[in-house]
């Protein structure tokens, strides 16, 4: 066990997915001279050469569609966006294209694909801040994942590399310089479709995504020096979304909240309510709370995106209501 | 070219011609529910660029008529099977004739949305310019989808990367009904490859012989790991924009006029002139097609309806 | 009153909207000359000129964003895109500058612009069949309708016409020919944001959307004739959504079924169901079933479309299974 | 250009400069938290540019520096408030430093996404047309951003719809770390104007005199109904992408001998052999930007932020 960062988990991953198979190739804006604008890959070109790690010019249409074409025949691209809205961008490369193409021609090809996409507000505004995953999550084809500490960024990511489906991979800019303890097992996978009980309880489940799971943490710890001792659920994928792990616990619990970063109009707990109500309803005591962007987009004053981002204060009050 | 290639052109030509016309049949009798753009006037130029692909080789067709299926080889009954959306085809009524996909010969399937195909034939090109081999990518579009951002970014990209891909347009004066010359601002689209520095070609896309020679140089080039080339092949639309459609915003004048250089009688003259092709030869190679058709047709009708719940699947690996 | 088709209603509001307002212009692909591949269009050019109604080259993501430049600067341009799946090919234009330009800049500006979205399987595919409203009503910024008739397609166009703000305009294919009584009030409008009760009962809340409202209106009959009096709801707005509405209804029957064209996860019954958990858990006597596409692309074959598509008999039998 | 025109474009490639240099200072500082791409080394386009617009006429300016907004008009407390996040801006604490806007004169404000800009700088000049006015629109864009599929699309629809736009590419030789011949397939990024039957043309961006006359030639085009124009500035980014950027990828070097090119004193010199600006005016228009500026950080620092919840506020109209 050794502790590292978000940052290096990701580059752990890559570096060791790229050793292992010459298939796995990287690239994006300014990658590989400057080892990319969070500095997750330098050192990448230099030990990879300028074929498997470069620069691409901003093209994110003929880049992100290109990592379809590239599938499709062979090599297992792994593609940075800037920031994760630029998924907007590359709309038909992503829901169509890599999401349909297999579909659309009967499974004639695979198309082991991943997407880098820093998410996340920090300050950066509505067109560089948003945690797009719920968008995504609505397309059938595509798997999405959005870990929360360096363990899951680094298995995560390798099992995402490994998969022979298009992955979105959401990486939070916030979380970049999160530490945490890993494996040193160089096949260290964290499977894609499992969710983590990051811990456990009975009094409430509380459902945090991304960088609401250290949020979510620091509240169950506030609650357990209260008496409540809930259930923390990092999904970790959402798709494929284990939903089991969910309604098991709600089954246990009776009550759920959901934290995450997403708008909160059909955000992830919209789909949690929803699956909650078709499979458990007779075990909720009490309603359904999100805690989620209220509709808006991302302010860039930090005092107005301080005001939407779910924080510990909304998690906690959300949680204290179900409790009372 | 020489006379087993000319012939061969020729025999894809006729083929491909045929088929329309009895695809147009099914449709208008409701024997099948497709929906096809057909390609009646463009096959010239569609079985001489693919004849210069070798096997190996990728390609991008558009969504204009049969003849890149044809002219690469994939067996008509297959081709019907995908139009019928039965079992049998190629891609399990998932995509319909839009989504014919040949994954032995290359053939990746195709995009809905038009420009889609552009990045993926820059990630084929990718691929094998990242696995060091010397293929090249095919990519058709039409000149209406040569307005489309996808265009652009791909041919950059492929430009600074020197990737293997050659860009065939296929101005046929039309993209539904709006004519080139006020959808697109240039006068030829070939001279686009300026903004990226690669050769841009114009052709006569109802002669079999400019087009096969202007695709050898640029597969030439691709494989040399020169990079990308463009070519416009100028040809016309000779039917409407798919089978049912009224073709109200043309003159008739204008369609007339351009049947006067159908490809197909034009190709048969010449080789004719030749010696290629003899009258008994010409009767020959069209009675093989209908019969080669008519058997494709049996095979579709027989074929059964892609089991319901099979809906499902395909989604993921 | 008069008899018009879905497409008539769209074309009258069109016409009486370009009357009454010389800032209203239209284009797209194929809507000046040919009339639009669906021949709503055909005679405006002739009323308006081609400086009003005007063909396109195929470069959706120019111009739908020319529609919201054009709205910065004082049109109100109506926008049609051949099909609705193409708004993903615009991903940037419809999310990022249509729904968030306005906020980004703190209001400064209003953007009066609809875009036209053919919707709908139809035999068609993947990439021409989708009903991809859902995907919009998460993106802050967007107002979004779906009618499901004649009168509300040209009440809800010429509603959203009128709007300052952007609104995407699903009208489905398969309802073009519809028939259905209008008033002739040149005035006639259908507000943004008003859910239809298409039909009162108590048994059960069936929420319909677009062309799935026909159909739960014949399950409605047919139910009826069993003794079950449902309630159909219509919320032709998606974005302002009659909550309300919906939860009024649901108190009054405790029962909910979603009828819609999207796919499952996280479609419109998503954000159904998660409200419902907040705000009538308590009245909830049975789960939500949600009747739309399992999650797959739309597959071409029409046996397959049918499979995966919404129909009579499986929004009949979700109504059954709760009514038992 | 005459007298009052070269000291006004010389007044605000100063102001511009001492701004920025102000800008850095504060975030260095950790006074203010904003994201900046600073613009030392190409006020001198960017000054001379806008110069040449009308006070009805659009303006789609890009990311790079604070120039655009001086040379407009924009009073400089605002763009510090915006900077800042604070009441008192332009955009209410929405937009930052990076979506500065002016209703008042034609500035529409930016888009987050590169690229983004080239479509609404196409619906304000198809505004234009649709009324029948005879006002333009400036849009502003880096060399990196010319290879976005916006560029190709909203290129083409102007000119086929001869709209009144004037497409001004910054060419810094660089976009973020990679160099534009690693980036563009093409030395001369006005050739891609060819692909659209436009004017494109090549100018000094360092010399604001070559900049205005293009800009003005272009603009008297778009005015007249011709349609749009592209035109391509050659300049140097002095500074990093960002203030903060470590810039490691590029050489001192290079970025010495560009520093020997900077706009600013050589404009001096050339203001100064023609007799239009003496040392003491120099002092002066510095000592003047100075103050403006002081003045503005003042009322910056005094501003509030904005009320948290007015957060919910500005979504609909
Ligand atoms: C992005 C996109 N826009 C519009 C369409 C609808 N559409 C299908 S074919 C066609 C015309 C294409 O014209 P062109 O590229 O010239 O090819 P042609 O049909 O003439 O062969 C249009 C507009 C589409 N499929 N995708
Ligand atoms: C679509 C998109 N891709 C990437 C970015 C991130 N980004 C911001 S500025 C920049 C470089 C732009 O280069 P250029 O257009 O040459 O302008 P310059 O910064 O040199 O002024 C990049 C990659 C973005 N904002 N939008
Ligand atoms: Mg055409
Ligand atoms: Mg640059």
């Amino acid at each position: 066990m050794r502790t590292i960062t978000y940052a290096q988990g990701i580059k752990e991953a890559l570096v060791e997915e790229m050793r292992r198979d010459p298939t796995v190739i990287l690239y994006g804006e300014d990658v590989a001279n400057f080892g990319g604008i969070f500095r997750i890959t330098s050192g990448l070109k230099e030990e990879f050469g300028e074929n498997r790690v470069f620069d691409t010019p901003i093209s994110e249409n003929a880049f992100v569609g290109a990592g379809v074409g590239a599938a499709l025949t062979g090599l297992r691209p792994v593609v940075e966006l800037q920031f994760a809205d630029f998924l907007f961008t590359t709309g038909d490369e992503i829901v169509l294209k890599a999401g349909m193409w297999r579909y659309g021609h009967g499974g004639a090809y695979k198309i082991p694909l991943v997407v880098r996409c820093p998410s996340g507000a920090a300050g950066v505004g509505p067109e560089h801040g948003q945690c797009p995953e719920a968008f995504f999550m609505h397309t059938p084809g595509l798997k999405i994942v959005s870990p929360s500490n360096p363990a899951d960024a680094k298995g995560l990511l390798k099992a995402a590399i490994r998969d022979d489906n298009p992955v979105l991979y959401f990486e939070h800019k916030l979380l970049y310089a999160a530490k945490g303890e890993i494996s040193d097992d160089p096949d260290y996978l964290v499977p894609l479709g499992k969710a983590a009980i990051a811990r456990e309880g009975d009094a409430l489940t509380l459902v945090a995504i991304s960088a609401m799971v250290p949020k979510a943490l620091a509240v169950a710890d506030r609650l357990a020096k209260e008496g409540h001792h809930i259930e923390v659920i990092d999904p970790r994928s959402l798709c494929p979304f284990d939903r089991p792990a969910i309604v098991e616990s709600v089954k246990k619990t009776g009550k759920i909240v959901v934290a995450e970063e997403s708008y909160r109009t059909l955000g992830v707990g919209a789909e949690i309510g929803a699956m909650l109500m078709e499979e458990a309803l007779e075990y909720l005591d009490r309603p359904l709370r999100r805690v989620a962007i209220p509709d808006v987009p991302i302010p860039t004053a930090t005092v107005l995106e301080q005001f939407v981002i779910p924080n510990e204060e909304k998690i906690y009050q959300a949680c204290r209501e179900l409790l009372a | 070219m020489d006379r087993s290639l000319k012939l061969q052109i020729y025999r894809n030509m006729i083929l491909s011609r045929r088929l329309e016309e009895r695809i147009a049949e099914l449709i208008k009798a409701g024997q099948v529910g497709g929906f096809m753009h057909p390609g009646v006037g463009q096959e010239a130029l569609q079985c001489a660029a693919i004849a210069a692909l070798r096997r190996d080789d990728y390609l991008l067709y558009a969504h204009r008529g049969v003849a890149y299926w044809v002219a690469r080889g994939i067996p008509l009954e297959k081709v019907l099977c995908d139009l019928a959306g039965r079992e049998g085809g190629t891609n399990r009524g998932k995509g319909g004739v839009m989504r014919v996909v040949y994954p032995e010969l290359g053939v990746l399937g195709e995009s809905g949305t038009l420009g889609g195909c552009f990045p993926i034939a820059t990630g084929a090109g990718l691929s094998i310019k990242v696995k060091g081999g010397d293929q090249a990518v095919l990519c058709f579009f039409g000149d209406g989808t040569s307005n489309r951002g996808t265009f652009h970014e791909s041919m950059n990209l492929c430009a600074v990367r020197k990737l293997p891909v050659v860009f065939l347009c296929e101005n046929n004066g039309w993209a539904v009904s709006m004519p080139t010359e006020r959808s697109t601002a240039v006068r030829d689209i070939a001279d686009r490859a300026k903004g990226y520095a690669v050769p841009g070609k114009v052709v006569d896309g109802n002669d079999p012989e400019q087009v096969y020679d202007a695709v050898v140089e640029a597969l030439k080039r691709a494989r040399s790991g020169e990079g990308p080339s463009l070519i416009e092949a100028k040809t016309y639309r000779l039917w409407g924009h798919w089978i049912g459609d009224p073709d109200s915003y043309r003159s008739r004048e204008e369609v007339e006029k351009h049947w006067r250089h159908d490809p197909i009688p034009a190709f048969e003259e010449k080789l004719a002139k030749e010696g290629v092709l003899t009258d008994s030869m010409r009767s020959e190679i069209d009675a093989e097609a209908r019969a080669k058709i008519d058997r494709a047709v049996e095979f579709m009708q027989k074929q059964p309806s892609p089991r319901p719940d099979s809906a499902l699947e395909d989604v993921f690996a």
